[in-house]
């Protein structure tokens, strides 16, 4: 039986009554094809003292789905609230569990962000399923109080050159791309990558910002008996209906229509009409909890905000206006139709709110209001369709200890160290390895897509792409702003995930440090395979355990996150992909630094030092189409050293340009400051080779951790180097920049001039997505 | 040459965000009476010749590249005649 | 002086244009679109954006929203009207300006640093311009494409209603690597790229000197306003 | 309720990119023998009923809103038998 079979097949428009549920026992109910197991099913039946009506069913299903509850994951992400000292709440305004973790960044100003998955919905319409994974991160942060300002997109796709890949990059590029910005929202950030391993199931995370004033916090629940429940925004049609459900719990390999569920469209108009209707709302005081309409729909908004205030509400079901008038109850309650917020609001304010609301256009209707049962009830047309304890909805639902089973096939994978592999000693030979590196689908440029992201709306946009991280200023008086970076390296965390937690949070931290900022919190959306398959838990296991502890090491707090399981094609799951999100704060963005160097004769220094760590690296991938042994090494305390380093560079303007050394190495890293703004440099590696004992291959492709080339102007040469000698931090002088030369020159190694370095990095994605015509 | 025309509509009960921005404009310019507007696309295929084989082939263009089976539902196809012009 | 700015369902741009009229000296007034009110001011901004998702066509459903009666009657009684991105659609769409725009031919939404060549230094809003200058403006649009038919083009060429044009690079197939048109009069100008991202250091195009410090945009606001003082 | 149907399509002497992209795309997969794709628009408009006055009236906004005379023409104008669904 499919779904619409449930909604639409016994006593069809005639709803399921709690008196006819109490009358009729027996009745059999399609518990299964919604996504539920028997035990979940009886555990339901068990609750309520009877079988549930089709509408109950329909809200448990969508609420105990894994995507809604968390019901695999939830006993490890507790690790997150419980591993912080006072330092790391001392800035936390709103924690893990709200719609999104609310930061105090001074001066009376607060930052809220948070990244969320759209995967399996861009993949079966990705455009439409980028660009409503938008629409939804962004309504969570509305939903704190806060305007939203910014959006990063976290982007995974199939192999390069796989004849569909095409398909879904050019539909989730043009679907985020429509979307932000129609919102007027600045994309200052992201991730490109191509694998085969996303090949049947892309990842489109997308990030998103907000700002607000420490008053203007709000949060999701319904407090105050006789206050009215409203829902204003879209109005309510058949889109994704039980989407949430059944997309969470299955994968959908090749497993025929009946399982392929309607996607949502979006309307960024209306969001965007939408975010300033809130706003307003906000500042004239006239909603006391707000919630956004997401995943679950009505389901999950009448329930979370009655679970989390008073614990009862009465909703007229009927009262909802349709887009489609021939949805039935259930369906309603289902309904995942998009740009739709769900408000309580005083009585004696309701008028004022509906005066704001009518300004903009935005169409509303009161379905009901918040009682002191203790139960959500919830009529159609007069008859009693829903009445459940709403805490049993939204937060109790099942928690479940799944096996984990160390991978079988993990010890030989980390046995096979790229070490062994030969690398190249002649000039002739590293430069070819180093443009092939520069132009491999990975590491070249992406401005193919970024150009397609407005990074100028608002104003505030102190640093983008391609940067290592966005910066935006908060406050235009005093300059205060935040720097946001989001990283994952799937390669490593295949090899083992623990470390590769650690290090996608080393990277993203180290990203934020060298724009100048002080990182402060962070945020994660962490993508697996199957969590029934134990070694898919392990894997999951092992990355919530280091990133929490890696989080407690640098004393900065998870506030929120996301987890997306049921990525994998058949049964082969994804690597393990947690993108881990990093918030830093900075006083006065007039500080920030840029990746590249832009002035003549500053020189050129390599923070920390080189071992030869080439697993797991781009290097052994994309020459050696290896990917083996153990990924590098992060000392958290070195990342945390490095980045009050650059910070005292950066507030006493010592630093020119910082660029931080990840994927490819300090190769790739040099060749994008060059490109930065175009200007050369004559570099050595002699120090690095004598001091750390390693070739120039290795100097020049390993992708050893705590490492940032910084450049610095000649006058502030001495106290640069003093800066470094009293911190202890390991540097060399590894060059200067040089207009003139017009090339990357690595002495006695090779040079590369600026235009081939050029056609090498940006010829890439415009040669197999089409030319663009920017440059 | 012959001209196959091909028409490709939203799916009813998804949302429409075009016809709905228009549907506001017109009761917002006073114009009475327009329920709904909802906005798809027409295409005007010029082909060497029509037959069965073309039709065939159109339909299946139509389903596959012309519209997005998951959103949108093809409405009509039919052929222009060519003395005619559109 | 005091220079409305124009909000509609779906601006975007709307802040940081009256932002831009504040550093250069003026004083921004927020308007309304629902409104016929034009509270005084001397001079409008029809901002960036997507007005009602620019739907139908770019800018078609806000032509016909209230305030455009009241800029478009204004318009033709000589008060300086700048339309940008949006606000230029929006002024084709409401006949102000000759043309149309549509998608552009590549396809894509484009944001790029863009050099145009101010062609006509004499209208109300470039007078702080030499003929012929070249600066940079941001540019970010997805129906970008100017086009008009040839008698049309023609006129406008003849004219000097051709206020700007694409250099290096045209964005978006625009014919005659037209950026931005005016009104025979020079008081209503329309273009594409956005002149009030360029008007903060720290926050604009890159130049050769420095990050983000281009203000070429600032020009824009300041012709106006001194032209209001000449008055 | 009656439906009335608006077509709209780009100006024949003006470049319809989107349609070169179909027909681009056409080519590139091998499909021959489609010399042309231009896209346009098809409104429908669900109204109360149907008279002179509403078909005149329809004809204007044709014109004026549904349309941009510079680079659109209006194709066709017709009304749906309301008892067949499109
Ligand atoms: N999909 C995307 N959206 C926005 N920005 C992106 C995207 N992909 C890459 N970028 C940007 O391109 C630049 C280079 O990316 P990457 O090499 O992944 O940076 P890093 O190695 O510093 O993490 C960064 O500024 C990054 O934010
Ligand atoms: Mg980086």
């Amino acid at each position: 039986m499919t779904d619409t079979e449930l909604t639409k097949a016994p006593g069809s428009h005639i709803p399921d009554t709690v008196a006819n549920a109490a009358a009729t026992p027996d009745r059999e109910q399609p518990y299964g094809a919604l996504g539920l197991k028997e035990d979940e099913y009886l555990q339901i039946r068990e609750i309520l003292g009877r079988r549930p009506t089709s509408g109950e069913l329909a809200m448990y299903s969508v609420m105990w789905s894994e995507h809604c509850s968390y019901k695999s994951s939830k006993m490890y992400l507790r690790q997150f609230g419980q591993k912080v000292n006072d330092e790391m709440k001392k800035n936390l305004m709103v924690g893990m569990g709200e719609n999104a973790g609310v930061v105090d960044v001074g001066g009376g100003w607060a930052v809220t962000f948070k990244g969320e998955s759209h995967n399996h919905p861009s993949y079966i319409e990705p455009f439409q399923g980028a660009a409503t994974g938008v629409g939804g991160i962004v309504r969570d942060i509305i939903s704190m109080g806060a305007r939203p300002v910014a959006v990063l997109d976290q982007l995974r796709f199939g192999a390069f050159d796989a004849p569909d890949t095409e398909r879904v990059v050019h539909g989730v590029v043009s679907g985020i791309s429509f979307y932000a910005n129609c919102l007027g929202l600045p994309n200052i950030g992201g991730e490109t990558i191509f694998d085969p391993v996303y090949q049947g199931n892309p990842l489109v995370n997308v990030t998103s910002v907000g700002v607000l004033r420490h008053e203007d916090l709000h949060l999701a629940n319904a407090k105050g008996a006789g206050n009215k429940v409203v829902l204003f925004g879209a109005r309510t049609g058949g889109d994704g209906i039980g989407g949430a459900s059944i997309l969470a719990s299955d994968t959908f390999s090749s497993g025929g229509p009946t399982k392929r569920p309607a996607v949502q469209v979006g309307d960024p108009f209306a969001e965007k009409v939408l975010i300033e209707c809130c706003l307003e709302l906000f500042r004239d005081e006239l909603v006391e909890g707000i919630q956004d309409l997401g995943a679950a729909g009505i389901s999950c908004a009448t329930s979370e905000l009655a679970s989390n205030g008073d614990g009862g509400m009465f909703i007229e079901l009927d009262k909802v206006l349709l887009r489609d008038p021939t949805l039935t109850a259930e369906e309603i309650l289902m309904s995942e139709s998009q740009e739709r917020m769900m408000a309580v609001v005083r009585p004696d304010k309701l008028d004022a709110f509906l005066a704001v609301v009518r300004k903009w256009d935005v169409e509303t209707s009161v379905l009901g209001e918040v009682t002191d049962t203790g139960r959500l009830v919830i009529n159609w047309h007069g008859e009693e369709i829903v009445n459940v304890e709403p805490r049993t909805v939204a937060v109790d639902g099942p928690v479940y200890e799944r096996p984990v089973a160390y991978p079988s096939w993990i010890d030989e994978l980390q046995g096979d160290s790229a070490a062994g592999l030969p690398r190249p000693e002649e000039g002739d030979d590293v430069r070819g390895q180093f443009l092939r590196l520069l132009s491999s689908p990975n590491l070249a440029d992406k401005s193919w897509i970024t150009n397609q992201y407005d990074t100028y709306v608002l104003g505030n946009t102190a640093l983008s792409f391609p940067d290592d991280g966005g910066m935006i200023r908060v406050d235009e008086e005093s300059g205060l702003g935040f720097a946001i970076a989001t990283d994952a390296n799937g390669r490593y965390c295949q090899l083992d995930p623990a470390q590769g937690a650690r290090l996608a949070l080393a990277e993203a931290y180290r990203n934020v440090a060298v724009t100048g900022a002080t990182p402060v919190a962070v945020t994660d959306c962490l993508n697996f395979g199957s969590p029934e398959n134990p070694e898919v838990m392990w894997q999951f296991s092992q990355t919530v355990e280091a990133l929490s502890d890696a989080c407690l090491e640098m004393e900065i707090p998870v506030t929120g996150g996301n987890v997306s399981f049921y990525n994998q094609t058949g049964t082969q799951p994804i690597h393990p992909t947690p993108v881990v999100g990093v918030l830093g704060v900075i006083d006065d963005v007039a500080q920030r630094i840029p990746s590249g160097w832009q002035d003549e004769g500053d020189n050129l220094y390599l923070l920390g030092t080189t071992s030869l760590e080439l697993d797991g690296s781009a290097w052994a991938g994309t020459i050696h189409e290896h990917l083996g042994g153990r990924p590098p090494r992060v000392s958290l305390a070195g990342e945390k050293q490095l980045a009050a380093l650059l910070r005292a560079g950066a507030s006493e303007s010592l630093i020119g340009s910082a660029h931080d050394l990840s994927d490819g190495g300090l190769g790739q890293a040099l060749a994008e400051a060059v490109l930065r703004f175009g200007v050369g440099a004559r570099v050595w590696l002699d120090e690095i080779v004598e001091r750390d004992g390693v070739d120039v291959a290795t100097a020049l492709f390993s992708e050893s951790t705590g490492r940032v080339i910084v450049s610095v102007p000649r006058e502030d040469d001495v106290k640069f180097r003093g800066l470094c000698e009293g911190r202890g931090y390991p540097v060399a002088r590894i060059g200067v920049t040089d207009k003139e030369s017009a090339s990357l020159e690595v002495q006695g190694v090779f040079t590369v001039g600026l235009e081939e370095l050029r056609a090498a990095h940006r010829g890439t994605l415009p040669a197999r997505f089409g030319a663009t015509i920017a440059e | 040459m012959p001209t196959i025309v091909v028409e490709v509509m939203p799916k009813a009960e998804l949302l429409d965000p075009q016809g709905k921005a228009v549907t506001g404009a017109l009761s917002r310019m006073g114009r009475q009476g327009y329920h709904e507007v909802r906005i798809g696309k027409r295409f005007e295929l010029t082909v060497d010749h029509v037959d069965d084989a073309v039709l065939a082939e159109v339909k299946e263009l139509a389903d596959d590249v012309f519209s997005n089976s998951v959103i949108e539902d093809v409405v009509s196809i039919t052929v222009l005649d060519n003395t005619v012009s559109a | 002086m005091r220079i409305g700015v124009v909000t509609f369902p779906g601006s975007l741009d709307d802040r940081d244009a009256q932002r831009a009229v504040r550093l250069a000296g003026g004083e921004p007034v927020a308007l309304w679109h629902g409104s016929h009110d034009l509270d005084g001011v001397e001079a409008i901004i029809l901002p960036g954006g997507f007005s009602y998702g620019d739907y139908l066509r770019a800018g078609a459903i806000a032509s016909l929203s209230p305030i455009m009666t009241e800029v478009v009657d204004a318009a033709n009684k000589g008060m300086p009207v700048l339309g940008i991105c949006n606000g230029f659609q929006m002024l084709a769409e409401a006949r102000l300006i000759p043309g149309a725009h549509t998608r552009n031919a590549h396809q894509q939404f484009i944001r790029r640093d863009q050099r145009l060549r101010v062609e006509n230094a004499a209208t109300d809003w470039t007078t702080g311009f030499t003929q012929g200058q070249e600066i940079t403006i941001p540019l970010k649009n997805a129906d970008g494409r100017f086009i008009a038919d040839d008698e049309t083009i023609k006129r406008i060429e003849g004219e000097g209603q051709v206020a700007f044009r694409y250099v290096g690079v045209n964005p978006n197939g625009s014919f005659d690597d037209i950026a931005g048109v005016s009104n025979e009069r020079g008081n209503v100008v329309g273009l594409m790229p956005h002149p009030e991202h360029a008007t903060e250091p720290g926050f604009g195009p890159d130049t050769p000197a420095a990050m983000s410090s281009g203000v070429d945009g600032l020009t824009f606001f300041t012709s106006v306003i001194q032209k209001a003082l000449v008055k």
